[in-house]
């Protein structure tokens, strides 16, 4: 039951930033490789941010919580439709694989920047406790506040991306320009603001992940997004990658998986490649990830 | 409506247009055309925006909007149904019609335009959910042309509407570009290689040769011209 | 031809991951043998001369440490190198200096297999068998724990190697080891491991892991009710050990270097120093092996006279209670330093001394 | 030669609901000459598919040369000697003209990375040989001063054109050709009637052939099947097909008909 | 770049190769050591380009192949190479750079299999979880040391082998590409479904683009292992075939000359930027990001196609 527990708060993080990775990929179909240290903006804008704002909203409650997400989201946001004009952008009318390397280079400005000692430097730095401590005991399972509140803010934006997705004239749009830019210009949209606007939300849900995955580590350093990113990468894929529901059912079984195999005495330093050989497994059978559609082809 | 002055147009090294103009008159409907690789395909992408001018202008109303994004032009009353269809191919077919009227708040208009839509198509309802994408190609073509007439442009640009699409329909598909030219009184420029069937219902003629504009008139002369009947029109 | 730098200073080289994920440590002990070299130079250098320090950068990566010490050897003409932290990577950087005759210092590795790549090869801290045997012993001595699980880091050489040598003889004094989880450093979720290791009802857990991880992971633990005390190694030592780790650290009991409380002057002087060059940082562990590895070489070239390689690497083994920041260190015939270990236990947000292993008791 | 070079028996298959090919029964002999024709979604694309096993029928067989093709995937057929041009062009963009002529020679020879690897005289005897087939080839179809261009920049009508030399580079004994006018004016379409029937003759080939140009099918065409909804509702010589009310009906339309 | 060219290149490389390593006693041996890396990067980028560049199917998996032959070919001279006199030294570090190719090639076989089935960012994600699971086993792997991997590794990797393989590499790829045999690469890439209506077998060429880079990537895995002389599984992450892709995409898609171009800048520029210090590798990432900005076509490729569909 706790290993339950712990896996779905897990696999809610995981969840939590795969949506990022699908959202921006299912618009401008490619990796953004910059997400993970997005998220790791994030926890460091939350890491400032909250102090500052304990004196409005009192230490360690909700309040104080949902602001230092809040913030951080916008400030993320901003850096992230920033990262778009000045890195993707030229590269508009180019191969995928060619901003991939644009981001691949973002990237690593990111880590070795905030590496920098005038930045951040490289020591892990204790994250504020932004919720009560007190743990939530719950059918012989000892839960933590943030645990309980991942699964539900993760299901919360699923909800509300998909309404955007599918329901507004913007998610018509995305939809549009994913798949040919030049028709849906065509069709009146402005491809840059469409894309300025994925890129902003992307980054957004990545400095909600970012922080709400520093309230449970409670330590964040400049190269935390690395690992996250890279399994919630995999598990936006495995979903069936730029489906909104596949990314959260793929971070859902990663985190899963991880748990049961980590906690398996034994086997848990094979953990990393039995949780990936099981994407392998995954992908063999159903070669376009758990939701994904075959992107038809006619001849 | 549309006139074009000068314009040149290439890819790379190549010049694909060196400095055509020609013009459009408001309500009319013009045809262009021209062989294979005249540069007709080049000159619509030119005015709709999906290519830069390297030379010339592109005036829309008078208006000059060579610099405007294609997407503005779509505010401005164009609409182009391009050469090789680009159907959204993973949406299915009434989305693709609805993108077509991305731009428009009238709900009412857009109602009354799908219907209008479906009346020339009527493929296009019965397959209404269906995938873009998995349409045969006479179906995209369809599509495609519906597309842009959902924008209810002041202005539309239609690239080879008769490619794919079978003798029949085809038929019905210019008395229907004629139709909606007197009834709603659209300015249509027309690319066509059944340059017969096109200067039949055209007002006026361009003919195009490797990126220059050889000849000009009004389409029944142009008919009657010999060079033109054995070029363009398979000699008979 | 001389060796040595344009100036006449003497080039002594230094690589370590001053990037990366392991940065953290790089930069203590970079930090501190900057700090050695500053006071060195402040007091007139060695030979009269002053001493060029040429630090880089392996970004942790493997695969970088053998161009680094290639690049001070042969560019910049290093008469000897101080470096790394990381086992794995010392172990790249030796061959080198072993191939060029450059005697090569290293101030944290702890694997074994380190200064066994050749006679230039030394170490300033003790080796895992020793710091494993000492908190066996300590555990089943002084603790009289019976029931000890094990959580080590697969990626690090040191956690496993001091993994091993504590379950060897912890299970020769007659302990049971009851349940054996890993993770991967630099992870931020632990508490699958956690979990599992509260399910099998250890009286303690032993932990060999960096303060970073550490911190988390009792954290963690703490979250999820598991509220035995945790045992750990000298990758403890950090203040930022209960910055990060808070209240959860308290009790838990870690082994390391000498320290400034069990009476070593020199050790107190360097707390202080590195206070006052680094804006009121606490030194670590690293910090302190750091400073050990460049006073150690100095000592040597100061003693043999010149900078000869052979000259230095034959006073280098012959280095005999040398006073530090961590103690007294002495080179053995391995080339591995034989120090005494002590033992401390965290209370009230303070490293507290418990008690001193002296390297006679090591177990083989 | 009795046997037919294809045969095509009770051949349907279905996407979901829709039955896109319905019943079909088609034989095309040794050297015959045939159109397919119907209106727009009819399912003549999607018959290509069946043949050249980018589909498998849900019901019903395709015979090659008297053999059952079942579960043989496209490159296979190919091999045995069926090629076929795209309704959408699918050239391979990153190449030359000559090469994606090239490209399509080599099933034919045994000599893989052996040779790749090591230029004998030998290899380059055989490179040379493949080069000059190419080269002839894309002659016939007037495209041979754009050997050097890259394929994706020639106008659309020649991109047509050099899908159908890519097909015959295969060396095939029936060919089909999925509206290979598309996109040409008149006087190009008349001239690639002309082509079609050169190479038939020269290469002793079968045609299966797509077209929504009348003028073209009824001059190449010896015989022609008409699919509507999936089903065939008729089949004869190009006269009888015009004469066909049923076909007027649902295709031709009254003034093609008369024209 | 025509066949001719390709032979000229590899005899020009092989004689530059000879004529550094007979001189090399007298040479700085950073710089040897720098450009022997170099070599072993061209191989890995050329051969990745192969797969990527030439095939079209995204990789992430070089960083473990190169790991497998790393760890066998490092395995093997440990073993064995006490117990053969120095005149077969040459012959036993060649036949374990064979022998880690062809483990190598083994595991390309396995991941090119699936790749008949998975296209774009799923084969990328396999790839990526192959190479991974690799670093994992190695990582428990008390046979080869775990976690510290292996050490004490003969110093073989001269500049001679690193260049002579180089070279042998480039003249390998390039052989097969511009052949009518390897012309199926690229149509492979351009157009899967035309491609095997033409009779190409698409699984055959891509399984074979697995199976040569991941050959090549092997071997300089060996290379890597005795010019560094120690290993450990770390060294062979993710982040190592990010490297090796990017020097590809940078080098342009597809273009040997690019990529091996690429290869050396990207190897050559970091120990240029030593002088920054600390901002090294800030400077390292803009120094990417610019370069893609102004050349996004690839190093040595014409602005060509631009504007089109
Ligand atoms: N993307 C491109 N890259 C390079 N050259 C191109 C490109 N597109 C077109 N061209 C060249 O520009 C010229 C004009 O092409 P365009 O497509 O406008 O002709 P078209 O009149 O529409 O012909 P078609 O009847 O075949 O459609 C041709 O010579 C063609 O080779
Ligand atoms: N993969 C698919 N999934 C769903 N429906 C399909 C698929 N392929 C084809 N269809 C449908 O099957 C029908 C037949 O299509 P096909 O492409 O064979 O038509 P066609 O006769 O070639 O028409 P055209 O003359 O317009 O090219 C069409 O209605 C099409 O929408
Ligand atoms: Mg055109
Ligand atoms: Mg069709």
């Amino acid at each position: 039951m706790q290993q339950l527990v712990n896996g779905l708060a897990l696999g809610s993080i995981y969840a939590l930033i795969a949506l990022g990775y699908t959202m921006v990929y299912g618009v401008l179909r490619f990796i953004n490789f910059a997400h993970a240290d997005l998220l790791m903006l994030g926890a460091y804008a939350g890491y400032f941010v909250a102090p500052a704002l304990a004196p409005v909203f009192g230490e360690a409650s909700y309040g104080l919580l949902a602001a230092t997400v809040f913030l951080a989201a916008v400030a993320c946001a901003g850096v992230g439709a920033g990262i778009e004009y000045l890195a993707y952008r030229p590269l508009r009318n180019r191969p995928k694989l060619t901003v991939l390397i644009t981001a691949i280079g973002v990237s690593l400005l990111m880590e070795f920047g905030c590496q920098h000692p005038a930045v951040f430097g490289a020591k892990t730095r204790p994250f504020p406790q932004l919720l009560p401590a007190e743990q939530i005991h719950f059918l012989g399972a000892t839960v933590s506040r943030v645990d309980m509140v991942i699964p539900l803010v993760t299901c919360g934006l699923l909800m509300g991306l998909w309404w955007l997705v599918q329901r507004t004239r913007m998610g018509m749009a995305m939809r549009a320009v994913s798949f040919n830019q030049q028709a849906a210009a065509l069709m009146g949209v402005n491809n840059n603001r469409v894309i300025s606007f994925t890129f902003a939300l992307g980054s957004a849900l990545a400095a909600v992940a970012g922080v709400l995955y520093s309230v449970r580590a409670s330590g964040i350093d400049p190269l935390m997004g690395i690992r996250p990113g890279l399994i919630a990468f995999s598990a936006a894929v495995v979903g069936g990658i730029g489906d909104l529901a596949g990314a959260v059912l793929g971070g859902l079984l990663l985190g899963m998986l991880e748990t049961y195999v980590g906690g398996l005495p034994g086997v848990s330093n094979y953990r990393d490649a039995i949780s990936f050989g099981m994407l392998v497994v995954i992908l063999l059978v159903r070669p376009s990830g758990l939701l994904g559609r075959a992107q038809v082809e006619k001849v | 409506m549309l006139e074009v002055r000068d314009l040149e147009v290439g890819y790379g090294a190549i010049t694909a247009l060196h400095g055509i103009s020609l013009k459009v008159e408001t309500g009319r409907i013009v045809t262009l055309i021209g062989a294979n690789g005249a540069g007709k395909t080049t000159t619509l992408r030119a005015i709709s925006g999906l290519l830069r001018a390297r030379r010339g202008q592109v005036l829309l109303e008078g208006l000059d909007v060579t610099r405007c994004a294609a997407h503005e032009l779509v505010a401005r009353g164009l609409a182009h149904s391009p050469e090789g269809r680009m159907v959204f191919a993973n949406l299915s077919v009434i989305e693709n019609l609805r993108m077509g009227a991305y731009l428009r708040r009238d709900a009412e208009g857009v109602k009354r335009d799908l219907e209008f839509v479906y009346g020339v198509f009527p493929r296009l309802q019965e397959r209404l959910w269906q995938q873009a994408g998995t349409l045969s190609g006479g179906e995209q073509q369809m599509l495609a042309i519906g597309r842009a007439l959902m924008s209810r442009p002041k202005c539309l640009l239609l690239d080879e509407p008769s490619l794919g699409i079978a003798p029949k329909l085809v038929q019905t598909i210019f008395q229907k570009i004629v139709e909606i030219n007197r009834q709603l009184g659209l300015t249509i420029l027309l690319v066509e290689q059944s340059a017969h069937m096109a200067l039949e219902i055209s007002h006026y003629g361009y003919v195009l040769e490797t990126g220059r504009i050889l000849l000009e008139d009004r389409a029944e002369v142009l008919r009657t011209n010999a060079r033109v009947r054995e070029a363009y029109l398979g000699g008979g | 031809q001389k060796p040595g730098g344009a100036d006449g200073a003497i080039v002594v080289g230094e690589f370590a991951s001053l990037t990366g994920k392991e940065a953290t440590f790089g930069m203590s002990s970079h930090e501190g043998t900057q700090l050695a070299v500053e006071q060195i130079n402040a007091e007139g250098g060695v030979l009269g001369r002053p001493i060029k320090l040429v630090t880089e950068d392996n970004q942790s990566k493997a695969g970088e440490s053998a161009t680094v010490v290639s690049k001070m050897i042969s560019r910049d003409g290093a008469v000897a190198i101080l470096g790394e932290v990381a086992s794995s990577r010392s172990l790249e950087g030796a061959p080198i200096c072993q191939e060029n005759r450059v005697p090569m210092i290293s101030p944290a590795s702890t694997n074994p297999k380190v200064t066994r790549i050749g006679n230039y090869i030394f170490r300033v801290c003790f080796i895992d068998p020793f710091q494993g045997t000492v908190m066996a012993n300590f555990a089943t001595q002084k603790l009289k724990l019976r029931r000890v699980a094990v959580l080590t880091d697969v990626k690090s050489d040191y956690s496993k190697g001091l993994a091993k040598f504590f379950e060897q003889s912890f299970a020769e004094s007659g302990g049971e080891v009851c349940a054996r989880l890993d993770f991967n450093g630099g992870d931020k979720d632990f508490k699958a491991q956690l979990t599992t290791i509260k399910g099998s009802n250890p009286e303690a857990v032993f932990l060999p892991g960096y303060y970073t991880d550490t911190a988390l992971i009792c954290r963690q633990a703490k979250e999820v009710g598991l509220e035995v005390p945790f045992l750990g190694g000298d990758g403890w030592e950090s203040e930022e050990l209960v910055k990060i780790g808070k209240e959860a650290m308290e009790g838990h009991y870690f082994s390391t270097h000498y320290t400034p409380e069990a009476g070593s002057p020199k050790g107190a002087k360097f707390v202080e120093d590195y206070k006052k060059r680094y804006s009121g940082k606490t030194p670590d562990t690293m910090a302190a092996l750091g400073f050990d590895s460049a006073l150690v070489l100095v000592e040597a070239i100061r003693q043999a006279g010149t900078t000869e390689g052979s000259a230095v690497r034959e006073k280098l083994a012959q280095i005999k209670d040398f006073e530090g920041a961590t103690g007294r260190t002495t080179i053995n015939g391995d080339r591995d330093a034989t120090k005494s270990a002590v033992v401390m236990q965290i209370k009230g947000g303070k490293f507290q001394y418990v008690d001193t292993v002296k390297p006679q008791s090591k177990a083989p | 030669m009795s046997e037919k070079l294809l045969q095509l028996d009770a051949v349907t298959i279905r996407f979901g609901g829709l039955t896109a090919v319905s019943e079909v029964d088609l034989s095309i002999g040794h050297g015959e000459l045939v159109g397919l024709i119907g209106p727009n979604g009819a399912g003549k694309t999607t018959m290509f598919n069946l043949i050249t096993g980018v589909y498998q029928p849900t019901s019903g067989q395709v015979l090659f040369g008297g053999r059952g093709l079942l579960g043989l995937r496209p490159h296979h057929r190919t091999r045995m000697g069926m090629a076929r041009t795209f309704q959408n062009i699918r050239l391979f963009g990153s190449m030359s003209v000559l090469d994606n002529v090239r490209a399509a020679m080599q099933l034919h020879r045994r000599d893989g990375w052996r040779q790749a690897l090591w230029r004998g005289n030998q290899a380059r005897e055989s490179e040379r040989g493949v080069e000059s087939k190419a080269r002839e080839l894309l002659a016939i179809f007037g495209l041979e001063e754009r050997c050097q261009e890259n394929a994706l920049g020639l106008p659309y009508g020649e991109q047509r054109r050099l899908e159908i030399v890519r097909a015959l580079a295969t060396s095939p004994r029936l060919l089909l050709l999925d509206e290979p006018a598309a996109g040409m004016n008149p006087t190009e379409k008349v001239e690639l009637a002309r082509l079609i029937r050169l190479v038939q003759e020269r290469f002793k080939i079968s045609v299966l052939l797509v077209e929504h140009d009348m003028k073209v099918v009824m001059s190449v065409c010896e015989r022609i099947a008409v699919l509507d909804y999936g089903r065939k509702i008729a089949e004869g010589s190009p006269v009888e097909i015009r004469r066909n009310p049923n076909v007027i009906a649902a295709y031709l339309g009254q003034e093609v008909a008369d024209a | 770049m025509r066949l001719g060219g390709a032979r000229r290149w590899l005899v020009l490389a092989l004689l530059v190769a000879a004529a550094v390593s007979a001189g090399s006693g007298v040479m700085n041996r950073y710089y040897l050591g720098v450009a022997s890396e170099v070599g072993i990067n061209v191989i890995l980028a050329v051969s990745l380009n192969l797969i990527n560049g030439y095939t079209g199917q995204f990789s992430l998996g070089h960083g473990g192949f190169m790991a497998v032959g790393a760890y066998v070919a490092a395995k093997m001279t440990l073993v064995f190479g006490e117990q053969v006199g120095a005149a077969f030294q040459p012959l036993l570090f060649a036949g374990a750079l064979v022998a880690g190719g062809g483990a190598a090639a083994l595991a390309g076989l396995a991941v090119g299999v699936p790749s008949l089935r998975l296209r774009g960012d799923y084969l990328a994600v396999v790839t990526l979880c192959f190479g991974e699971i690799i670093r994992v086993v190695f990582q428990n792997s008390a046979f080869f040391g775990a976690a510290t991997g292996l050490s004490g590794i003969a110093p073989w990797t001269t500049f001679g082998w690193s260049w002579g393989v180089a070279a042998l590499t480039v003249y390998v790829v390039l052989a097969l590409v511009h052949s009518t045999y390897g012309r199926g690469f690229l149509a492979v890439n351009d157009d899967e479904i035309a491609a095997s209506a033409m009779g190409l077998n698409p699984l055959k060429y891509k399984v074979t683009a697995f199976l040569v880079g991941a050959f090549f990537a092997g071997v300089a895995g060996g290379l890597f292992a005795h010019m560094k002389r120690a290993i450990n599984p770390e060294g062979f992450n993710f982040m190592r075939s990010i490297d090796v892709v990017v020097m590809v995409i940078l080098g342009g898609m597809g273009n040997t000359a690019g990529v091996v171009a690429a290869a050396v800048l990207l190897t050559v520029l970091p120990e240029l930027l030593r002088g920054f210090s600390d901002c090294r590798m800030i400077a390292y990432s803009l120094l990417i990001i610019v370069l893609m900005l102004l050349r996004p076509q690839g190093l040595f490729r014409r602005s060509g196609k631009g504007g089109g569909l």
